[in-house]
Order: structure tokens, then C-alpha cells, then sequence
């Protein structure tokens, strides 16, 4: 579903995001990516999706390669994708409401979005998407008026109201406190199992990525420190990945 | 361009060196449309291009035009002059003044030589081309005999020779007078060290291709408000027009001479 | 659905469709106000085309002595609005309500300053001549005032569009406003102040008729000159030449900008960083200081011729507030005539300016060539001073507003497009990834992303547009369509500051108006 | 030293943030503030050094009432409390050294300020704050160029800097891996000892709270619902807290 060869990304010709990874993630998978700070984590999630463009390598969805796709192309395969941006990245001054029902904009001609002529279903889909991170209440308030865990929650409702076929969560719980972060990630185990949508998921809490994913990549320095399935990963190789 | 218009359009521009502030052409348009029976449309600018232009397109079918303004009309779209208007002299012309201040020494013309001389601005006629062309006329280099510059108003001309920020200033005939609430002591202060020759005053101006039973219509019109009581009392007080005489194009012909001799290129399409 | 949730779905579809028919009754009520004709705009075509045929020629021998003029130009507009920026920097920290000291400020200077900039250039010149007499240094006050109140305006509305929370990272470490201003806001407005710098610098270049006034020349001088020459043939040269630069401008503030954004590079030791910010920030004074200097030297005055000036500048002033209230029916009746025409020409730019800068912004534009071509069109529509484009549509409609109102839209247009496409160019990228990652594309990302974060500067700009082109306006008197502008015009030469008085006061009062309401439209519908 | 006596915030007269708090915390404690997302949490911080103004009820620090301080004075007074924002509000545009500079901003004149003449011992706290959170190599940087956990640590830094005598940390470790938030957490701690740093600590990780802080305030709704000692909270209680 997911492949990179060979990719790596530098920033401004001088930072190294990653480095020569090369990765298969299959439909229906739950793959947890770990590592330490400024290990590449996020550059990896957005490569995937090419907001970062590749120096070097191939990305590939669906066996097809996406890297040197042009721009309508690309709008279809993203609008499949959720993405959860680890600073949220919502239109401020826009309502909840509003950025959440940008998840169906991919499904929008031109000129529909220009008159935000939404359908009555895309509605339906975003009050759906609320209600599971449990923001319905806040669904005609302002975003810059929410607090972290609200925002953070906004973002992961725009995602799902995309019924994407992937989801990328970078930190999708970092801001928020352990009971509603439960509530996420079994939402996301639910779907990942149901409707076998495929997770990929940045998250420093090492725990939680032992606790729900099948699968778990560690990064660190920009490169691929190991690729093993849960079962497989002990403290050692935690403290590893860290290192 | 256009033939038989149900309406007349007139347009009316201000003499910026004359008495007073237009404030309504309206009533001059009712008079002149029950005169010659067909309905006037008027209006005012601030400035002649756009009347020229006018002119020039069948937009506009005669106009009130400043000297200047009918030469450039007659010389681009064939205008043609009808009337002039007179002034409270009953003459056709007027002309501007070169002020001084008292004791400053400048007796004669030639005491300007390396003085400083402000003139009005360089499109206007009575304070930059006639000043101008008489001191050429009297052997003047403007470049290198006299220190100018444009005050950007006939007002401001005199105040800035009232303040001594220059020697001379060009100006029009009296604008002590006029503004004699403003500068109370610009009479006893300054005095005329000399005038320009006579510039022609506003002219009534017809698009080049009317009919000339049209043109007739219209200055047999005027001419007769312009007799009739009421419409004489009209002119004076909203317009400062105290009658019209019939003109031909030779009267502007000083307006040209002065122009090629300051070297401003009319296109001439005669 | 839910009832709640439809009835607010629908709530919010009639209020957009409110707002686009309130929109719409605005437009055709002012079109129709404006005597908007297709037909007789149709017809005119021969007649505008013809006036623009003229200008197919343009004189090139005339090009020396244009060059002359607009070095003259450069040379005070440039120092003017260096002066104009710098002081609206501080001012506009005063008075933006988020970063003021107190709120007494904004609520005494807005107003003042408002008032200010509808004061038009004729009074202040003559103010400047009787405080200054004539000559360059009056001229470079001119401009600098221009330049600061401009600057000023849109500076404060930056500065209150700045998130709240950037600010309060610095309030949370106990800064002062001033403090506030260099660590918290510079830094964000930066490449907005460099954009300003320039847009400045281009108006002033424009705007130079000014200069004319208080006896500095300049290009404006000679554009007025020939007009009233009828030779189109130089105008063209002219506005070659004025293009030309203007275009250079955008393109030295492209470059400027870009640079500056990646200034950051390239420290390798503590040393060096230390010495390159301070020098940076040791610049500004500097530049400054350098302006005053020149300023300086340029002063050609007496104390006494000073003194003298003052007095004169204060009968003006007082006479001013001496209204002359018999004069009301006439200002009134300007006022109407003004009124439509300006509506008119703002909501016609404002439309424009959402499709024009979607298409110019670099950052959202469906093509790099489209941007191009698109930015090249808004420059020639900037650079055609309305004044001029009235003339040509007055050739083709005759008298009346129309003609004024298409002058002054297309000039609103490009003015507008050129400021609110730089908007849309420094908005964060974060804006633009977030609607890019749902399968939007560029239209999508401004529709959705860029016009809802940036409403408030759009509307902004569109009511400083709306505020100028009432005065604006005024120039529109040759035509025959300058409604209070061109009374105003005619009393100044005409001396008549009681009527002045009252005049201005209107035009402020209508200002203000305007602005109240829209403030209570955009409380509504925002 | 930080005394809330009846503290309520309500936002756009509308949302409530906080409501009758009455808190007192003394020189040196280690709190920390749990309670789900959107209970409150950052509200309370904020309203500690007057970011936003409670409608109602007074705030003590050192036992002067700052609720109604001129603006000098509430300077001095914020100039002594670190703040670590939840979503950083870094200048974005500045580089990573200015923005951990900016906490000594309180000391300097506005000319110095200016001319950015910052003493040389405060480029020395700002290197030792980035090697505090191990970001000495970023130093150039401009801030938007920085990963999610990097960004975070300049915030931290930048608090550092102003050496001050109260923390309040909103969620600072919350897009850190475990590792680099244990560094964290054990500086906090170990300047608390030492130094008598009183330190406000906002944690969605109840974990974290149990392991560090002395004291434990859990917000429900914008209202108190504990304030315990470490030590006698229990599994009962937090899951209250979540509730
Ligand atoms: N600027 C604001 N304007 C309006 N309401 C706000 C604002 N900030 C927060 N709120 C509201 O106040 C309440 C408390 O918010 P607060 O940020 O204090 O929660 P929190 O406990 O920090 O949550 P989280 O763990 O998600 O950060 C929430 O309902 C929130 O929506
Ligand atoms: N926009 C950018 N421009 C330049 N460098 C960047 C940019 N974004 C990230 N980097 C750099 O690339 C490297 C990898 O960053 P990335 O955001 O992928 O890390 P991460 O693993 O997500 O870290 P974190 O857990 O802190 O979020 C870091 O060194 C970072 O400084
Ligand atoms: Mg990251
Ligand atoms: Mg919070």
C-alpha cells in the first residue's frame, strides 16, 4: 500500500529529515514510527503524502509512484490519506465546523468549494467525526478558541471526516490526557480492524505504540534504527531507539 | 460624428484666475433650452481636458473653454469658437500683472535679472505662459536670468512674495483684490511692476462637426439670455459673465504666437 | 441530521446568501446611481479607443527630460518614505489595539489620524508653503506625510492582525510595549514592513503631483502639464517610463524580501551572530539619521520666516474650524455624488481583487505564468492615474459618474489586488498544507485556507481603499464628476477655509460612518 | 507565594474557563495540574501571571495582590515566572537563540532592547538553557524550522533563561519521547531542590504527575475537584479526575 525506496530529504539543502529509508507498510496495517526528538518522525509522515518532496528516492501508493505525479493526480491520492498534524495546522479563525468539513474538500468540484456548497452527507460526516473525539459541543466555535487537547482533537476529526483509506497521526495524542487518548486510539484500533484502514502513526509515548500497534518502526537521526513487529521489540531495543 | 441629438450637452470650466466659484450651471441650461427648444444638459469641471476630449468625440456639443482650451480644441478636434465672454469692463480680454513688493527695488524689468520669480504652473496661462512669454519678449533667458519657480496657485504666488520667499510674483488682475480678507496688507505692501498682453477671456467652444444651423441656434441663444434681463442678472452673478461678443478663430491667434514662443508643440492640424 | 445541526447548517446558508445579496443590492443600487450603461459603454469603444491610439506613440525624444524629473522624484520620495515608515512604526504599536499602552490611545488617535487622511494633499500643501515656503524640503514633508499616514494605516491593521499569542510569549516574560514591538512583532512583520517600505515608495513616486503644489516639480508636475497639453504622445512616455520603475520596485521588493527570509543562514560562531544582529538593528537608526541629515541640509528658512509661517498656517487652521454652515446644501450635495461613485468602484474593485489575487498570489496562483501575467496586467492598471482613464472613458460615455466610476475601479482594482495578493503571499504555509493534505488544490487552499484567516486584513484594505477613493475622487472634477472632492478642491484655491472647515468635516464624518457600518456588518457576519 | 482567592475566568462571557478557585501553593512546591482536556488546566496558568483576566476573585504572588497591578509593575512581576506555553508561541520567524534571548527581555531598557544589546551574561544563560534541553546545535536556527519536540524545548529554554522563581509549564513534555522528557522533568526537579524553584506543572501524563510533584490538583470542568499530596491519590481518584 505504502512503499518507499530509497528516500531521503534534506531541508534547505543542509538538514537532514531522513535518510535512505526504505519501507513497505501494507493495507490494513498498524504501524507505530518512534524515536527521539528531531529523529525524523514528522519528515517521514510527510513524505508519505509528499508535503515534503523527496531529494532522492521513490514514494509509492498503492504500487503506483506518487513522486513525480502531477497536481490532480496527486489531490486524488491525498484526499485518501488523513493527516494529523503534530502542531494541528488548523485555520484559525475558521469554526470547528469548518475545518473539519475541509476533509471533504478532495471531493469537491471548484466550483462547489468556491460557494461552500457543501452536501448534506459531508455535514453528517463531520458531526460524526466530532462526536468521536467528543466535540460535538464545540462544533461552532472559533479553533483559536479551543484549548491543546480541543484543537489537537479538531485535527484528528478533519482527518477522519476524509473516510480516508490511510490514516498518517503525527502525535494525534500528545496534548491530550489518557482517558481521551484511549478513546482515540481505540477508535483508531476500531477502524484499523473494521474497515482495515491503514494507520500510521508518530508517537513518543513508547508505551502506547507497544500497547496498540502491530508493527513498530524506530528512527532515529533521519535513519531506520529497526522494523519489527511488536512482539519483537524489547526494552533493550526501546532504550536503542532513544540512544 | 453623431447627427441630430436630442439633447445638448454643455460643459462649463472655471477659470482657475477668475472671480468666483461656479456653483451651478442648472438654471443656465433651463434658460438655454427654453431658448432654443431643445433640452441642454450641463455640468461643471474642474479642468478643460476632459471638455476638450468631449469635444473632440461628440460627448460634449459646446462648451464654456478657457483661451488656452480652445486653441488645443481647435487645433486636435476642429472646434470652433463662437463667443467670448465679456467682463465686468465689458471687454473680451483680460490679463495678468507682475507684483512686487514696495522698497524692493525692482523699479523696471530689468531689476529681475537674477531675482527670484514665482509663476503660477507650467499648464497655466495667465500665470506661466503670458508672464513667461513677456519676459522672453523682453530678452529674458528664464534658465539663466532669473531664479523661478511654480507656487501652485495665483494665491500662493502672492503669499510667498508677501513672506519674501520670492521677489516677483506673476498673478492675475487684482488678486490683492480678491483675496483681500486673506492678505489685508498685500495692497499697501506691493505694487504692479507690469502687465501682459491682453489674453482673450473664456470662450464658448463648439464641437467641429455641428451643423451650422445648430451652431446659430445656440449663439443666437446665448446672446439673447444674455440681453434679457434676467438671464444677464444669471450670468453675472453665477458665471461673472457680463455679456458675449461674437468671435472668430484670428482672436486666438495671440494665445498661439505666445505658445510657439515658449516652444510648447501644438499639434497643428490645419 | 439532527435539528440543531440543520437548522444551524441552514442558518449559516442564509446568512452567506444575505451577505452576497446585500452585496449585490449594494453594487446595482450604486451602478445604478452611477448611471452604469452597457450599451453606451459599448458605443463609446470607437471614441476610448481612439484616445488610446494616441498614446500607441510615445515620444521617446522626451525620455531625457522625464528622466530628470523622476530622479528628482526618487530621490525626495525615497527619503520621505523611509522617514514616513519609521515613524509609522511606533505609531502604529500605539495605536493597534492589541499592543497599545492604553486604550486612550487608539481611541484619540484613530480618529485623528483618519481625519488626517482625508485631508488632501492641496491643504497640506498649503499649509507646508505658508510654514516652509517652497522648494524640496516642503516637498519631502509632503510626502513623508503621506507616506507616514499610509503606512501607518496599514501597519495597525497588520499589527491587530497579529495572533494573540505570540504576543503574550512576550508578555509572559514581563517585556514592555517597546520591547514587545522589536522581539515579538518586527520580527513577524518584517517582510510586511519591507512590502509597505516599497508600496510607500511607489505611491510617493505616483502621488508626486504634491511635489507640483509646494514647488518641488517632480514627474507629477509634468504629467499634469502635458495633459493639459493634450500630448498624449509624451503621457505615454511618461507612463512608459513610470511602469518601468514601478515594476522595478516590485521586483527590488521581491528580491529584498526573499533575502531577507533567508538571511538567517549561515552563523557558524556566537561572535559573528552577535555582530550581524546588532548591526542589523544599528541600520535602521543609521538609514534614518542619514535621511534627517539630508533633510537638513535641504532647509532654506529664517527662524523668523518660520515664525511668520506659523501665524499664517494658524489663521488657516482657524478659520477652518469656523464651519460655514450655509454651505451644506451644496456639501451635501457633493457628498451624494461622491458617495455612489466611490461605493461603486470599491465593491467593483473588491470583487476583482478576490479573483485577481487568487490568480497573482505566487503561492496560490493555478500557474507560475498566469502569476506573471496577471501581476503585469495589475501594474499597468496601477500605473494608469485615474485621472487619465477618466478622460479616455469620458471620450466614450460623456458626463456623468460613469465614466468616474470606471476610472476609479480599475484603479481600485489594481491597487487593491497589488496589497491584498502580498497579504496572501506572506500568509504562514501551514494554512495552504492543511487544506493540500485533504486532496485540495490551490483554489481550495485560498478559498478555504487563506480568505477565512485573512478576512480581516481584506476588509481592512478594502475600507482604506474606500476611504481614498473618496478622496481620490476629487480629481475626478475634470470630468465633471468630482462631487465633494472637486468642491473641496475649488474652495482651497479659492481660499475659503470656512467652507474648507466644513467640508473636511463631512468627508470625515462620512468616513467614519462608513466605517461604523461596516464594523457592525463584519460583528454580524464574521 | 502564589495565592488564588475565588478566581473565575469566563471567555467571551460565554465558555467558562475556571470557577472559584481557591488555591494557595508556597515557595518550592512541585504541583502538578491534571484533569482532561479542556477542564481548565492552561486556563489556571494563565490566570497565575494575569495572561487573562479573571472576572472575578484575586490573585496573590509573593502575598501582593496582583490582580489589578499598572502594567509596569505586572511586569516585574511576570519577569520572575517562567512560562512554557502549551502550543510554544515561539516567534516563529526569529532564530532559536532570539527566542530563548527573549526571556531576558524584562531586564533590559527598551534601548537596549532595541539595539539588541543584550548583556553577555545573558548569551550565556541562553547557551546554557539550549544545553539544558540539548538543543546547542539548533542555536541558528529560525524557530519554523525546528521538529514539534525541538520547538517545544526552546520554550522550555526560553523560561529557563529568565531564571526565574516560578515554573509554570503547560504541558511541557507533551511532544517529547520519554527520554528527552525525563531530562526534562529530572532539571525541574533538581532546580526545585536546589534552587527552591517553585514549580506549576501542567501534565496530561498522570504518570509523569505521580513520579514528580509533591501535589496533585485535578480540574474538572473548570472546577476544583481535588488537591492532594502525592501520596494520597489514588487509582480511584484519577480515574475521577477523567471522569
Ligand atoms: N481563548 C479562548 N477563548 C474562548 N474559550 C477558550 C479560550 N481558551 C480556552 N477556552 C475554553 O475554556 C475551557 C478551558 O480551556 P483550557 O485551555 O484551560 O483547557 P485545558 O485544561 O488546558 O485543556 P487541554 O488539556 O486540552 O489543553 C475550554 O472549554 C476551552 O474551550
Ligand atoms: N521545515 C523545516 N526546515 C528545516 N529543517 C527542518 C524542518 N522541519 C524539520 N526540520 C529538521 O529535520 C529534522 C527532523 O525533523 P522532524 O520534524 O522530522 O523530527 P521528529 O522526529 O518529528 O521530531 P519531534 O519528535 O521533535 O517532532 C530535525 O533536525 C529538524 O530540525
Ligand atoms: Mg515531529
Ligand atoms: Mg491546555
Amino acid at each position: 500500500m505504502i512503499k518507499l525506496e530509497d528516500v531521503t530529504v534534506i531541508y534547505n539543502n543542509k538538514t537532514i529529515g531522513i535518510k535512505d529509508i526504505n519501507l513497505e507498510i501494507k493495507k490494513g496495517e498498524f504501524v507505530g514510527i518512534i524515536g527521539s526528538s528531531g529523529g525524523g518522525k514528522s519528515t517521514l509522515l510527510k513524505t508519505v503524502n509528499l508535503l515534503v518532496k523527496p531529494v532522492k528516492g521513490k514514494v509509492y501508493i498503492n504500487g503506483k509512484e506518487i513522486t513525480d505525479l502531477d497536481i490532480a493526480s496527486l489531490r486524488k491520492v491525498r484526499r485518501e490519506m488523513g493527516f494529523v498534524f503534530q502542531d494541528y495546522n488548523l485555520v484559525e479563525r475558521a469554526s470547528v465546523l469548518n475545518n473539519v468539513l475541509m476533509g471533504r474538500l478532495g471531493y469537491l468540484s471548484s466550483f462547489q468549494s468556491f460557494f461552500n456548497l457543501y452536501k448534506d452527507s459531508d455535514y453528517t460526516l463531520a458531526l460524526q467525526a466530532l462526536e468521536e473525539v467528543g466535540l460535538e459541543d464545540k462544533i461552532f466555535v472559533r479553533a483559536d478558541r479551543l484549548s491543546g487537547g480541543q484543537k489537537q482533537r479538531v485535527a484528528i476529526a478533519k482527518a477522519l471526516c476524509q473516510q480516508p483509506k490511510i490514516i498518517l497521526a503525527d502525535e494525534p495524542v500528545s496534548n491530550l490526557d489518557f482517558k481521551t487518548g484511549e478513546i482515540i486510539m481505540n477508535y483508531f484500533k476500531k477502524i484499523n480492524e473494521k474497515q482495515k484502514i491503514t494507520i500510521v502513526i508518530n508517537l513518543h509515548d513508547v508505551n502506547l505504540a507497544l500497547k496498540y500497534c502491530h508493527r513498530i518502526i524506530a528512527l532515529s537521526k533521519g535513519q531506520l534504527l529497526f522494523d519489527k513487529k511488536t512482539g519483537e521489540v524489547d526494552d533493550e531495543l526501546v532504550q536503542k531507539a532513544y540512544s | 460624428s453623431k447627427e441630430k441629438e436630442e439633447v445638448i450637452v454643455m460643459g462649463f470650466v472655471p477659470m482657475r484666475d477668475g472671480d468666483k466659484l461656479i456653483e451651478s450651471v442648472e438654471p443656465l441650461a433651463q434658460l438655454l433650452s427654453e431658448e432654443i427648444g431643445i433640452p441642454v444638459k450641463a455640468f461643471t469641471a474642474t479642468n478643460y481636458v476632459g471638455v476638450v476630449e468631449g469635444l473632440g468625440s461628440g460627448a460634449v456639443d459646446f462648451g464654456f473653454i478657457p483661451p488656452f482650451a480652445y486653441v488645443l480644441a481647435n487645433s486636435e478636434n476642429n472646434a470652433q469658437v463662437i463667443l467670448t465672454a465679456l467682463n465686468r469692463d465689458g471687454e473680451p480680454h483680460y490679463r495678468s500683472q507682475f507684483l512686487v513688493r514696495k522698497n524692493s527695488g525692482i523699479n523696471r524689468f530689468e531689476d529681475i535679472k537674477g531675482k527670484r520669480v514665482a509663476f503660477v504652473d507650467p499648464s497655466s496661462t495667465s500665470g506661466y505662459l503670458f508672464p513667461a512669454a513677456h519676459l522672453k519678449g523682453l530678452g529674458f533667458d528664464l534658465e539663466r536670468d532669473i531664479n523661478y519657480i511654480y507656487a501652485g496657485g495665483h494665491d500662493k504666488g502672492l503669499q510667498l512674495l508677501l513672506n519674501g520667499d520670492v521677489d516677483v510674483a506673476t498673478t492675475s488682475v487684482d488678486i490683492r483684490v480678491r483675496f483681500k480678507n486673506e492678505f489685508p496688507t498685500a495692497l499697501e505692501e506691493t505694487e504692479v511692476l507690469g502687465y501682459t498682453d491682453y489674453i482673450p477671456n473664456i470662450s464658448v467652444t463648439v464641437r467641429g462637426d455641428m451643423k451650422e444651423e445648430l451652431v446659430e441656434k445656440i449663439k443666437r441663444g446665448l446672446l439673447n439670455i444674455a440681453k434679457h434681463p434676467e438671464g444677464g442678472e444669471l450670468l453675472k452673478n453665477l458665471f461673472n459673465i457680463y455679456g458675449f461678443i461674437e468671435a472668430k478663430d484670428s482672436d486666438y491667434d495671440v494665445i498661439r504666437e505666445t505658445a510657439r514662443l515658449m516652444n510648447i508643440d501644438l499639434r497643428n492640424s490645419k | 441530521m439532527m435539528n440543531w445541526y440543520k437548522r444551524h447548517i441552514v442558518k449559516g446558508k442564509i446568512q452567506s446568501l444575505l451577505t452576497g445579496t446585500i452585496i449585490v443590492i449594494l453594487l446595482i443600487y450604486s451602478g445604478y446611481m452611477v448611471k452604469w450603461d452597457f450599451v453606451k459603454i459599448y458605443q463609446g469603444i470607437p471614441s476610448m479607443y481612439n484616445l488610446i491610439q494616441r498614446m500607441f506613440y510615445p515620444n521617446f525624444a522626451y525620455i531625457n527630460e522625464v528622466m530628470t524629473k523622476l530622479l528628482e522624484t526618487l530621490e525626495i520620495a525615497f527619503i520621505a518614505s523611509i522617514l514616513g515608515v519609521f515613524l509609522a512604526i511606533p505609531m502604529g504599536l500605539l495605536t493597534a489595539a492589541n499592543t497599545t499602552p492604553t486604550k486612550i490611545f487608539p481611541v484619540l488617535l484613530n480618529p485623528l489620524f483618519s481625519l488626517l487622511r482625508t485631508i488632501p494633499n492641496l491643504i497640506w500643501a498649503a499649509l507646508l508653503v505658508s510654514l516652509f515656503s517652497i522648494g524640496i524640503f516642503p516637498g519631502i514633508i509632503a510626502l513623508t506625510i503621506t507616506a507616514f499616514l499610509v503606512s501607518l494605516k496599514l501597519f495597525r491593521e497588520h499589527i491587530e492582525g497579529i495572533e494573540e499569542n505570540s504576543l503574550n510569549s512576550l508578555k509572559a516574560v514581563g517585556a514592555n510595549s517597546w520591547q514587545i514591538l522589536g522581539e515579538g512583532i518586527l520580527p513577524i512583520i518584517k517582510e510586511h514592513l519591507l512590502a509597505v517600505f516599497f508600496i510607500v515608495l511607489e505611491i510617493n513616486i505616483r502621488s508626486a503631483t504634491v511635489l507640483g503644489l509646494v514647488g518641488a516639480g517632480g514627474i507629477g508636475q509634468i504629467l499634469w502639464r502635458d495633459l493639459n497639453h493634450l500630448r498624449y504622445d509624451n503621457i505615454a512616455t511618461l507612463l512608459l517610463i513610470l511602469f518601468i520603475t514601478i515594476g522595478f520596485i516590485d521586483l527590488l521588493s521581491l528580491v529584498v524580501r526573499n533575502y531577507s527570509k533567508k538571511i538567517h543562514i549561515n552563523f557558524n560562531n556566537l561572535g559573528r551572530y552577535i555582530f550581524f544582529t546588532r548591526l542589523a538593528r544599528f541600520s535602521i537608526p543609521f538609514l534614518v539619521l542619514l535621511s534627517v541629515i539630508y533633510i537638513y541640509s535641504k532647509i532654506d528658512l529664517t527662524f523668523a520666516r518660520f515664525i511668520l509661517g506659523l501665524e499664517q498656517g494658524q489663521t488657516m487652521i482657524l478659520r477652518m474650524t469656523r464651519l460655514d454652515w450655509s454651505y451644506l446644501p451644496q456639501t451635501l450635495k457633493g457628498i451624494k455624488e461622491s458617495l455612489f461613485i466611490t461605493l461603486f468602484a470599491t465593491i467593483v474593485g473588491g470583487i476583482n481583487t478576490l479573483f485577481l489575487s487568487y490568480l497573482a498570489a505566487d503561492n496560490v496562483s493555478p500557474s507560475r505564468g498566469l502569476a506573471i501575467t496577471t501581476k503585469f496586467i495589475i501594474n499597468i492598471l496601477r500605473t494608469f492615474p485615474p485621472i487619465i482613464t477618466a478622460v479616455i472613458f469620458f471620450r466614450g460615455v460623456g458626463p456623468g459618474p460613469l465614466a468616474g466610476a470606471m476610472a476609479l475601479s480599475l484603479y481600485t482594482t489594481g491597487v487593491l489586488t497589488k496589497l491584498y495578493s502580498e497579504v496572501v503571499e506572506n500568509t504562514h504555509g501551514n494554512i495552504k498544507d492543511s487544506i493540500l493534505v485533504v486532496g485540495g488544490n490551490n483554489l481550495h487552499c485560498y478559498r478555504h485556507g487563506i480568505i477565512p484567516q485573512t478576512l480581516p486584513n481584506y476588509l481592512s484594505l478594502l475600507l482604506y481603499r474606500l476611504e481614498s477613493n473618496i478622496r481620490t475622487s476629487s480629481i475626478l472634477g475634470v470630468i465633471g464628476a468630482g462631487g465633494i472632492g472637486s468642491l473641496l478642491t475649488q474652495n482651497i484655491t479659492w481660499r475659503n477655509w470656512e467652507k474648507v472647515g466644513l467640508l473636511l468635516l463631512s468627508m470625515a464624518l462620512l468616513v467614519m460612518i462608513i466605517d461604523r457600518i461596516s464594523y457592525l456588518i463584519r460583528k454580524i457576519f464574521v
